[in-house]
């Protein structure tokens, strides 16, 4: 008896868990509805209601269905609710994934249940290795940081302090900065760290200010920015002649209205900005704002949008087709424009290929915005190409 | 002439305060002593100084004749020096069993085993005698808190038994007992075997004179006089004191 | 060295005013209220409502910010918080904990989950040279304020008829109530200026530690050990021990590096509460 | 004899505790689906039982209980991954690691308030945050533990999708040591220990010598916490810095004082509600979940989970020590 049991225990998971020939496509969007990272999961949420709501719930004949799950955060959570989402729900999509941990912790259930993780937020280049089944509509911290650095240089910066909070995709960003920094002949002075649970700048910048660099690199995780940027300010470091570079997150357009003049001025690179000159991105824009209260997307939002964009796109090629293996064909190489502009899957790396623009936060009718002055085409995920 | 317990100039100092002032004191094998004193003459202390649960200032606390000045209460206890309490400190969601077990497996050193339950044979049968001694034998599976408050003193001074104590330390045992009860445990303190010596530490000055063949008297933290029973009551300095204490002893 | 110094007070201060009417409730009242910093919170929500919405001055904020606070105080006092006076500490930490939970998700759904931030006045931005020291004028700014009102708290607590009977209904409520205190009424008007408290602390706070729906539970770990440290017997305690933690937190993250300055707080935490279990500055037993 | 008998009766089975432990390994036939939430809560009932080790029995409460659970993680990740992914010898050794850091940390909480001993165990989990987040090469930082590849059950059945083994593998693990811990809350040492929560000077004036003691069941809970973690590690294949989170600590305590402390099931059926209330609140409304998981909590404590629990604590009390 127990011994049947398990025999058929052992048979089923040999089947591969996805939904053949159904005429719903699920997707399991996991994301962290609570907790510190709420307004990511929020974003998220609301770009892929929006994509539903403008492109309809039905493609090659297949009605798409999303399934939205909180996983605080919590990577064994994630875990978990991914698990579950395969085995009970069978859906044939995985996305989400607010931190790393979370989109790693779920790597091997994509790679097993042989169905595609579609990352929308997290950062850490090395996610796309974890699982041939993930791909990533969002960006890495090094695709930001990489061509800060190259500006930077160009632009008479020579000794830069960098700061980071001390996590992985602080570490990423001060990595990937410093190397291309003094590659191009710049001077690192010192890689400060700040640890996350840090509610007080002052002693770091402190520091900073103290070696009198020619600008200070930061990373901060989103949320963290405006305190930092005012801090720095208010320590008189602009006036002192330190240039802020950084990469996107610390004037990430979700906050940067209410951040208040202190940051005007902040040159920064990343990906997506709400001012983005596109008429594409002026009507995403618009119709973000009017279904969210008025809230502005930030570049958490296009992640979701643009991934939600990808699973349709390769259901058409497809066919309807929702197996795992057809779908991750479908979705290498492909390429479109989003709000952000002309973007890319790698079809190598399944990693996302973007331009990143150069950016100087400016006010435009009385509201703070991130404001392109500068645009590098293409951009692929530098950590990923050095390894070539 | 035998010391079962012993301090020798023991002080205890509370910041600018001084509790307890150069004690020395002495208790004889078997004796049946008293202890008394007005209020805040520095009894408690005293006590908590002999058990172990202050530490001394000054001085030294000896067990027939072995220093144990620095020793943790509970190896006193299991050296013999054992106490009970004056206010009702038994575990009330306890039964007078598990509270028995808890005094008798402890001595027997099976305290800390984890594995056999609570109650081998040895522990089993030494609760049954304490509990025939003191008169507990039908109140056993009881909760403490639900017991005659008569019968929760003799618990008290049962546990203390079951430690098997060579000094024992009496505090107020007859405190608070309704006259009914009071003569139980009258007689159970009178049926201490006699090897067993006995600090008595009281108020109530008909117990003491009933009981003890020793008095001393403690003020201020110091030890004012000692002496037979009919010497303390004939001492004016004694009584200078209790009548100084309005409505007192 | 002496801006870093400055620095660590102005943030003690803030760390001291947020924490004190823990310090009270927990002290004092002996209520383990995890939920102390919903008050804050709230404090600091009003804050920015009233300069978004409205663009009322930053300093009409503050006083509104005490009194809303000190409001819900009141009223989730008078219901709730008295029914668990004297029980068991395990049910307060359930009960308080739940009370976070709602603040925070009715927080999060009334006025979304970013961060929010002020524009201070422009008199209050910038620095300015002080005895040949730098500092910012906010921080400043906070050093006078919080110190005022740390001030004003001991004298309160020794020197008013107030403090008398608070202490008094500490010590033994039914004692006190013999003695015609109305102890009912003492807790609350304590523990609604405790809330207050907390509530200015959060107003003056979202410049310097930013505000989100889960600012309770950011924060409440230095609470406790702002009051841990500094011990339970009275104000004085909490308010050396805030400064402590505000000199340390900046001077251990300055002069050492990120990985060692994170844990520094902690490390000087144990120490301190195992040499003194009762908090370093509480009077011995 | 009266007295023999007394005892027997304390330590002897109930019906209802039958039942329970049949339904719990009756739920491994159930269908898939639901044996990852099942998992789950098998690991927080064991992590919530080793709370009540030192919280029910001994009095001592703990705000940073992760550290042992995220030590144990941490202990079973590292050797799956480095010596041999056997997932036995792998739990064994998150035992024995976890203990160890729990015979060392004791002393820490030896005396103290409540107060006190909150802030130390708090302050012992954060700083072994920090040193996990610092030692990215052992322990992968932010990013997670890694590579994890977990070695078949007995050398038969692997960790499926399903969950199955997995739940088969937490719930064995926490039946074993559930029995043992219900031997160890009969023998003399968890009566002594009982007599140290309610008064340890007490305690210790019938010769009970508490300092041994605590350090003894803080050990023993420490090991319990470890188990729990290498469970998480070795069913889920991933251990990230979360495992030593202060909402971990925070939650086992809440999950343990909504069921009740001081008797074995209580972190079970904590546990038990806890997570069902959890995954059926965040199912239906993922962003506000925490509104009604919050009144719960406040209605609990309001109510009186004594009041409230005694009908039914009081019933279960006499059929289940």
């Amino acid at each position: 008896m127990l011994r049947r049991e398990i025999l058929t225990i052992a048979a089923l998971s040999l089947l591969p868990v996805v939904a053949f020939a159904q005429d719903t496509v699920k997707i399991g969007l996991i994301l962290p509805m609570t907790g510190q990272q709420a307004s990511t999961g929020k974003q998220i949420d609301a770009a892929v209601k929006l994509y539903q709501a403008q492109h309809g719930t039905t493609v090659a004949g297949k009605k798409v269905e999303v399934i939205l799950k909180d996983d605080t955060s919590v990577p064994d959570v994630t875990k978990r609710l991914a698990q579950e989402l395969v085995v009970n729900d069978k859906v044939a999509v995985l996305a989400g994934f607010g931190i790393t941990p979370s989109a790693m912790a779920t790597a091997p259930i994509a790679t097993q249940a042989k169905v595609p993780e579609v990352v929308m937020a997290a950062g850490t280049s090395s996610i796309t290795e974890a699982s041939p089944f993930v791909v990533r509509t969002s960006f890495t911290l090094a695709q930001s940081a990489v061509p800060m650095a190259e500006w930077a240089v160009k632009n008479g910066i020579k000794r830069v302090v960098t700061m980071v909070s001390d996590y992985g995709p602080g570490i990423d960003a001060e990595k990937s900065f410093s190397d291309r920094f003094k590659a191009e002949g710049g001077t690192i002075i010192e890689n400060l760290r700040v640890p996350m649970r840090a509610p007080d700048f002052a002693p770091v910048l402190q520091k900073a200010a103290d070696t009198k660099a020619d600008a200070l690199f930061v990373f901060v995780p989103s949320g963290a920015g405006a305190q930092f940027v005012k801090q720095f300010v208010e320590r008189g470091l602009d006036k002192g002649g330190m240039k802020l570079i950084a990469t996107g997150d610390v004037t990430d357009d979700d906050q940067l209205a209410g951040m208040g003049d202190a940051v005007v001025g902040v040159i920064n690179a990343h990906n997506y900005s709400a001012n983005h000159d596109s008429a594409l991105n002026k009507s995403y824009v618009e119709a973000f704002r009017k279904a969210n209260g008025g809230l502005r997307p930030n570049f958490m939002s296009v992640g979701g949008y643009d991934g939600m964009h990808l699973i349709y796109e390769a259901l058409k090629k497809t066919g309807g087709d929702a197996s795992g293996d057809k779908l991750m064909a479908a979705m290498k190489g492909l390429a479109w424009e989003s709000p952000r502009g002309p973007i890319s899957i790698d079809p190598d790396t399944r990693d996302i290929v973007q331009n990143i623009y150069i950016r100087k936060v400016e006010k435009k009718d009385g509201e703070l915005y991130n404001v392109e002055f500068a645009t590098i085409p293409n951009v692929k995920d530098p950590v990923k190409a050095a390894k070539k | 002439m035998d010391v079962a317990l012993e301090t020798r100039n023991l002080g205890k100092r509370f910041g600018g305060l001084v509790a307890t002032n150069g004690v020395s004191f002495k208790l004889e094998r078997g004796a049946r002593h008293a202890l008394i004193g007005p209020n805040g003459a520095g009894k408690t202390t005293f006590v908590n100084l002999l058990t172990g649960v202050l530490a001394p200032s000054a001085g030294r606390v000896l067990l027939e004749d072995e220093d144990i000045t620095g020793l943790r209460p509970e190896t006193r206890v299991r050296r013999g020096l054992v106490r009970t309490f004056q206010i009702n400190q038994l575990f009330a969601d306890l039964t007078p069993l598990e509270t028995l077990a808890l005094a008798a497996g402890e001595r027997l050193g099976y305290g800390g085993r984890w594995w056999p339950p609570v109650g081998g044979r040895t522990v089993a049968r030494e609760i049954e005698h304490v509990a025939t001694r003191f008169g507990l034998g039908d109140v056993l599976d009881r909760r403490t808190d639900t017991l005659p408050y008569g019968k929760q003193r003799l618990l008290e001074i049962a546990v203390a038994f079951a430690c098997a104590p060579r000094v024992l330390l009496l505090d107020e045992p007859a405190a608070g007992v309704p006259a009914a009860e009071r003569q139980d445990i009258l007689d159970a303190i009178a049926a201490l075997p006699a090897d067993v010596s006995v600090l008595l530490i009281e108020h109530d000055m008909d117990l003491v004179f009933s009981f003890a063949q020793r008095i001393s008297v403690l003020v201020d933290g110091a030890l004012l006089v000692e002496g037979t029973p009919a010497e303390i009551e004939a001492d004016p300095r004694v009584r200078a004191v209790y009548l100084g204490e309005a409505g007192h002893g | 060295m002496a801006t870093i110094l400055f620095d660590g007070v102005a943030y003690g201060m803030l760390m001291f005013i947020l924490a004190c009417g823990l310090a009270v409730t927990l002290g004092l009242m002996n209520f383990v209220n995890l939920a102390h910093g919903a008050f804050a919170m709230a404090g600091g929500y009003v804050t920015v409502t009233l300069m978004d919405r409205w663009g009322v001055p930053f300093l009409a904020c503050l006083p509104a910010a005490f009194v809303a606070s000190a409001a819900l105080g009141l009223v989730l006092e008078r219901t709730l918080y008295r029914h668990l006076y004297g029980r068991d500490h395990l049910e307060q930490v359930l009960f308080s904990i739940g009370l976070v939970f709602i603040a925070v998700a009715t927080t999060d759904y009334f006025m979304g989950s970013s961060q929010r931030n002020i524009t201070l006045p422009s008199w209050l931005q910038g620095r300015r040279e002080i005895l040949g020291v730098s500092v910012g004028l906010y921080r400043s700014f906070l050093i006078v304020v919080c110190g005022a009102l740390a001030l004003g708290l001991q004298l309160g607590l020794t020197r008013t008829r107030f403090g008398s009977r608070l202490r008094a209904a500490v010590d033994d409520a039914r004692v006190a109530r013999g003695l015609g205190i109305p102890v009912g009424l003492v807790f609350a008007a304590t523990f609604a200026v405790g809330s207050g408290l907390a509530g200015l602390g959060g107003a003056l706070g979202v410049e310097l530690l930013g505000l989100d729906p889960y600012f309770p539970m950011k924060f409440l770990i230095y609470f406790l050990i702002v009051v841990a440290v500094g011990g339970t017997s009275g104000i004085m305690g909490p308010f050396l021990a805030a400064l402590l933690l505000g000199i340390a937190d900046v001077a251990g993250k300055y002069y050492l590096s990120s990985a060692l300055g994170g844990f520094v707080i902690y490390l000087v935490l144990i120490v301190v509460l195992v040499l003194r279990p009762h908090g370093l500055f509480a009077r011995a037993r | 004899m009266s007295v023999t008998a007394s005892f027997s009766r304390r330590a002897r089975w109930r019906l209802p505790e039958i039942v329970f432990w049949l339904l719990a390994f009756a739920a491994l036939l159930l269908p898939p689906g639901k044996h990852l939430l099942l998992n789950e809560i098998a690991i927080l009932a064991l992590f919530a039982l080793s709370l009540d080790l030192i919280l029910g029995y001994a009095g001592i409460i703990s705000l940073g209980h992760a550290a042992f659970f995220g030590t144990g993680a941490y202990a079973a990740g590292l050797f799956c991954k480095l010596v041999t992914p056997d997932p036995h010898t792998g739990l064994a050794v998150a035992i024995v690691v976890a203990a160890a850091l729990g015979a060392a940390t004791s002393l820490l909480v030896l005396r103290g308030s409540d107060l006190t001993r909150l802030m130390v165990t708090l302050a012992v989990a954060l700083v072994l945050h920090e040193v996990a987040n610092a030692l990215p090469l052992w322990t992968g930082g932010a990013d997670g533990l890694q590579g994890m590849t977990v070695g078949p059950l007995l050398g038969h059945f692997d960790f499926d999708l399903y969950g199955r083994t997995a739940y088969a593998y937490s719930l064995v693990t926490l039946f074993v040591l559930f029995l043992l811990a219900r031997r160890i809350v009969h023998s003399p040492f968890g009566l002594s220990l009982m007599a140290i929560r309610r008064n340890p000077l007490r305690a210790s004036a019938l010769g009970v010598p508490n300092r041994s003691r605590l350090i003894a069941v803080y050990t023993l809970s420490a090991a319990y916490a470890g188990a729990a973690g290498a469970l998480l590690a070795q069913t889920t294949a991933y251990v990230s810095l979360e495992v030593l989170d202060f909402q971990r600590s925070a939650d086992v305590l809440l999950a343990l004082i909504i069921g009740g402390t001081g008797w074995l099931y209580g972190g079970l059926a904590g546990a038990i509600a806890f997570k069902v209330l959890q995954d059926v609140l965040s199912a239906s409304a993922p962003q506000f979940w925490m509104f009604w998981m919050g009144l719960f909590l406040v209605v609990l404590a309001l109510v009186g989970r004594e009041r409230l629990g005694q009908g039914v604590r009081g019933l279960l009390a006499k059929v289940m020590p």
